[in-house]
């Protein structure tokens, strides 16, 4: 990747940026996903509108920070109010089209755990939980999932569906009564995935300059649907570089 | 027109709760813990506690890293980029608390809904997730899956929570109990959910005050019962607009946290053995500490 | 009348204001039960508690209004909130202690109807319908009716029950569901009455001074229950007329 | 970060309002009606609408006395002592409008389960009275009398409402839409119910100063639609802290709207023969009948 004048951070940020459209409302957590919706106001989609789900809305954040929870993610906020006023109001009411997830594991249909790890047979680590990740897997019009891609993340089934992508074979959401669209990307350091919506299953749709097919298929723990041709992801043009490194993340905290 | 003076000492706040009691905490994550209430519940020894929080926040972690909790009913948590809520993950893989696990939306739907003196209410999501499938194979589910008579679609009904107290860190509030949050309020329904509200406030304002403030006030006196006054109660988390979080009391906590033992020591070092929070207060740092921590007027942290 | 030195406002006032405690909150509409309340404020109940139905609690009024959407009764308020503020999270919640009504009409069970009368047998006058009314009859723990004593209001069943008192012979409240307490007291211009809990028939209390028990049997519309001796009705104090004459109501607008 | 101008004139909100809309107008009795709204609807001469509302105010009167209205789902409602809601009144004892009549808290709870996406939400009221009986009887009935599968307590489970349009007046507005409502918000719920969300505001605000007014901030951006520009556009009712309500003028519709004859004529010449909202302010006394109105900033009415 020496050859490129660009990090994989970069790249998945422009990747997850070139997602989003404007106008938009945009439930994000810290990290790449907000440099993202940044990196989107910053170009094509000045009136994103971005949301953390403990009740801030439409922040301009300015300082690094250590968490959602942390007022400096709550900077110029526009609008202040509760789990009720974002996850209820904005995103129950169907009013979110994309949602930033990460997660420990996901699955071939999109499927996320983010609760759970077992270490032997009868022992396990238990982590995060969903907070508002399963709200906005079962309820945003689009999923867009940013993690490393690494086989023991990328796994055929989850250990624990904290929040369900597509479930099963055949896209089973209708039949469980979500009304959200599910998982409609996943952004990682080597590639982009959608999904087949027929099947629920991934499927890749691009790769990193200077990636290799089978380093994916390698480092992918189910078979990837993949037309003949995978086409290369766009690079970060010299703007979204410029943005991202003297305006949006000068420090290199996130990216 | 009421003057009702509610102040009490935290010590008189606390002792009011029973062994066994079901408490909710104003903590998300690093943000707006009621740390103050945490020690002084682990102080008083409480044994037996149920907690539910839509979040869980350091608060509650403290609460079963000292052992008084027997149930945890969240929606998950963490304290963000400090680590994860080291006590309670290693409460639930040991299986030394009895855990609800739900999503964010569905706890506060929960809390909203017993606000409201209503005994269930539906929600849209947890649908095919094995949060639902955990929830629904307890000996008593508090959740069912179920359809709307109207529209025909699938819902789950969500039991839901009315705490017998809520402890709720706030940024000011007057002697009478109206309480002034500033920024997100995860809590809100939380506290009006409970039974008997206990409002600990970083500042108490003259109630003479209170209708010029009247927009910024979340909590209404008649919902109140107690309210104790304790500077930087949220310490080391961060109250939006009067102070930030302790980075290094925070890293410390984390770090402490990682084995049971040194939880045990920091709990003897920095809750039991201070007889109260201005001691705790005075031993991360006293004044010049809090200096430091004050929040930028415009900024807010 | 003449005899006595208060009126029959005065009268009702302070029979209104005994039944209220220190530190009830009470949903109170305009007139009457605003006086009866603030007198308790001023007298035995400084911490009452005063919720006005459509968002407004704890307000100090110093003008005299032209309803509960009059700001003129949110002054000095010291929380606003909606419908579900008041209503949801402190009636429904079980935490209002007592809610003022008046209605068109109330019946021998104490329902209440504030939503139509017949004017013949295929036409009717239309009126306020419920407001709060039905929602504060429903869930508060106790409910004062304050009205004038008429045969007309008066009557053996309600033609409309808008806002259940306890609804038919032998109090069916719990069987329909109710979870307030139902009315406690009727406080008219001639009397004060109560309810047998057993049956839910309304039974008269106390009879205000000057006025004969064969004027209320006459302006009522059906049997009242009774003891063998109906003491009167506690004239206000030299107190409770100052304050009033003198602070509450200096201009005589409400009583 | 967003900088969308959404501000339209009231004839292009209302333009994009199609016959049979069901609308939600922000008025209760005479307080922060949506009167300029009401006016345009009706000199666009929109048909069949549906309107809802927790409690009636003089704009849903306005728009029943012009015909304009098929069905009204309300909680019942006056103009306080000014008098009853002639023309709803009249509609429905002429039966020339369907009527659903619910109370104050259940509308609240059903746009309140509107604005969550929730189909249906339980409420614990309106059992025994003739206002569920009534409902009940409806051809599709919107309430269905029901037990709580946790506590088997009864439980009347209430149809959620979403209307297609809210136009709600507001004391200020920025150009994205964040809305500022101060004192008692009866209309919240409704407004964050309806798909679209217009928001006329008496003042526009410029966008770089609603961070430090954000604790006011009632509607986010994110959900408005529309935003008009509209001052005095609550008159004759009042607009907490900035006019009073006109007292002379309500005098006047109420003794207008007693009979057809007189609430035709009252249409005539306030509304279809004024072409705009201005030329209305400036027939009811223009400059000096507002500045007389104006709130004490105290008192604030």
């Amino acid at each position: 990747m020496s050859e490129h004048n660009f990090t994989m951070g970069e790249i998945m940020a422009a990747a997850g940026s070139k997602e989003l459209l404007d106008g938009q409302n945009v439930v994000v957590g810290i990290g790449l996903p907000q440099i993202a919706a940044i990196l989107a106001q910053n170009t094509h989609a000045p009136n994103l509108c971005m949301i953390n789900e403990q009740g801030v809305i439409d922040p301009s954040p300015v300082d690094p920070a250590m968490g959602m929870a942390d007022p400096r993610m709550w900077y110029k906020a526009k609008h202040f109010n509760s789990f009720i006023g974002t996850l209820g109001s904005i995103l129950h009411r169907g009013k979110v089209d994309v949602g930033f997830l990460g997660a420990l594991e996901v699955d071939q249909y999109g499927n996320l755990n983010s609760t759970l790890a077992a270490t032997s047979s009868n022992s396990f680590r238990h982590f995060t939980g969903s907070g508002g990740g399963n709200d906005i897997a079962s309820l945003a019009k689009n999923i867009i999932i940013i993690m490393r891609h690494d086989k023991r993340k990328l796994q055929a089934s989850v250990q624990f569906n904290t929040s369900p992508g597509y479930i099963g074979e055949g896209n089973l959401r209708g039949k469980v009564g979500l009304k959200g669209g599910g998982p409609s990307r996943i952004i990682t350091d080597k590639a982009v995935m959608g999904f087949d919506k027929k099947s629920g299953r991934m499927k890749l749709l691009s790769i990193h300059p200077g990636v290799e097919l089978d380093d994916i298929i390698e480092n992918t723990g189910f078979k990837l649907l993949m037309g003949s041709q995978v086409p290369e992801t766009r690079a970060p043009t010299e703007e979204e570089l410029h943005l991202l490194r003297k305006v949006i993340d000068p420090t290199g905290i996130y990216i | 027109m009421t003057g009702l003076n509610k102040i009490k000492s935290i010590s008189e706040a606390v002792a009011i709760v029973p062994d066994g009691a079901h408490l909710a905490l104003s903590g998300f994550t690093i943000a707006r813990n009621a740390t103050a209430g945490a020690h002084e519940l682990i102080r008083q020894n409480k044994k037996d506690l149920t907690l539910s929080q839509c979040i869980g926040g350091m608060d509650v972690d403290l609460l079963v890293g000292a052992g008084l909790v027997k149930r945890y009913i969240y929606g998950g948590g963490s304290l963000d980029r400090f680590g994860p809520l080291l006590n309670i993950n290693r409460a639930i893989e040991q299986a030394t608390i009895e855990v609800d696990e739900f999503s964010g939306l569905s706890m506060a739907m929960r809390f909203m809904g017993g606000s409201l003196g209503l005994p269930c209410i539906p929600i849209q999501s947890l649908l095919g997730s094995d949060l639902l499938e955990s929830l629904l194979k307890k000996e008593k589910p508090e959740v069912k899956v179920t359809e709307c008579p109207f529209s025909r679609e699938k819902m789950v009904l969500l039991k839901t929570l009315q705490p017998d107290f809520a402890f709720i860190h706030v940024q000011k509030a007057d002697c009478e109990g109206n309480a002034i949050i500033n920024g997100p309020r995860w809590d809100e329904d939380a506290a009006k959910a409970a039974d008997k509200i206990v409002i600990i406030a970083d500042e108490i304002i003259p109630t003479e005050l209170t209708p010029y403030l009247v927009e910024e006030v979340r909590i209404p006196a008649c919902r109140v019962d107690i309210v104790v006054h304790q500077p930087y109660g949220a310490h080391p988390t961060s109250l939006y607009g009067s102070y930030d979080y302790d980075y290094d009391h925070l890293t410390e906590y984390v770090a402490s946290a990682r084995t049971e033992q040194g939880m045990d020591e920091y709990l003897d070092r920095y809750v039991r053995e201070t007889g109260n929070f201005s001691a705790y207060l005075e031993k991360v740092g006293g004044l010049n500490k809090m200096i430091s921590l004050k929040a930028d007027p415009l900024k807010k942290y």
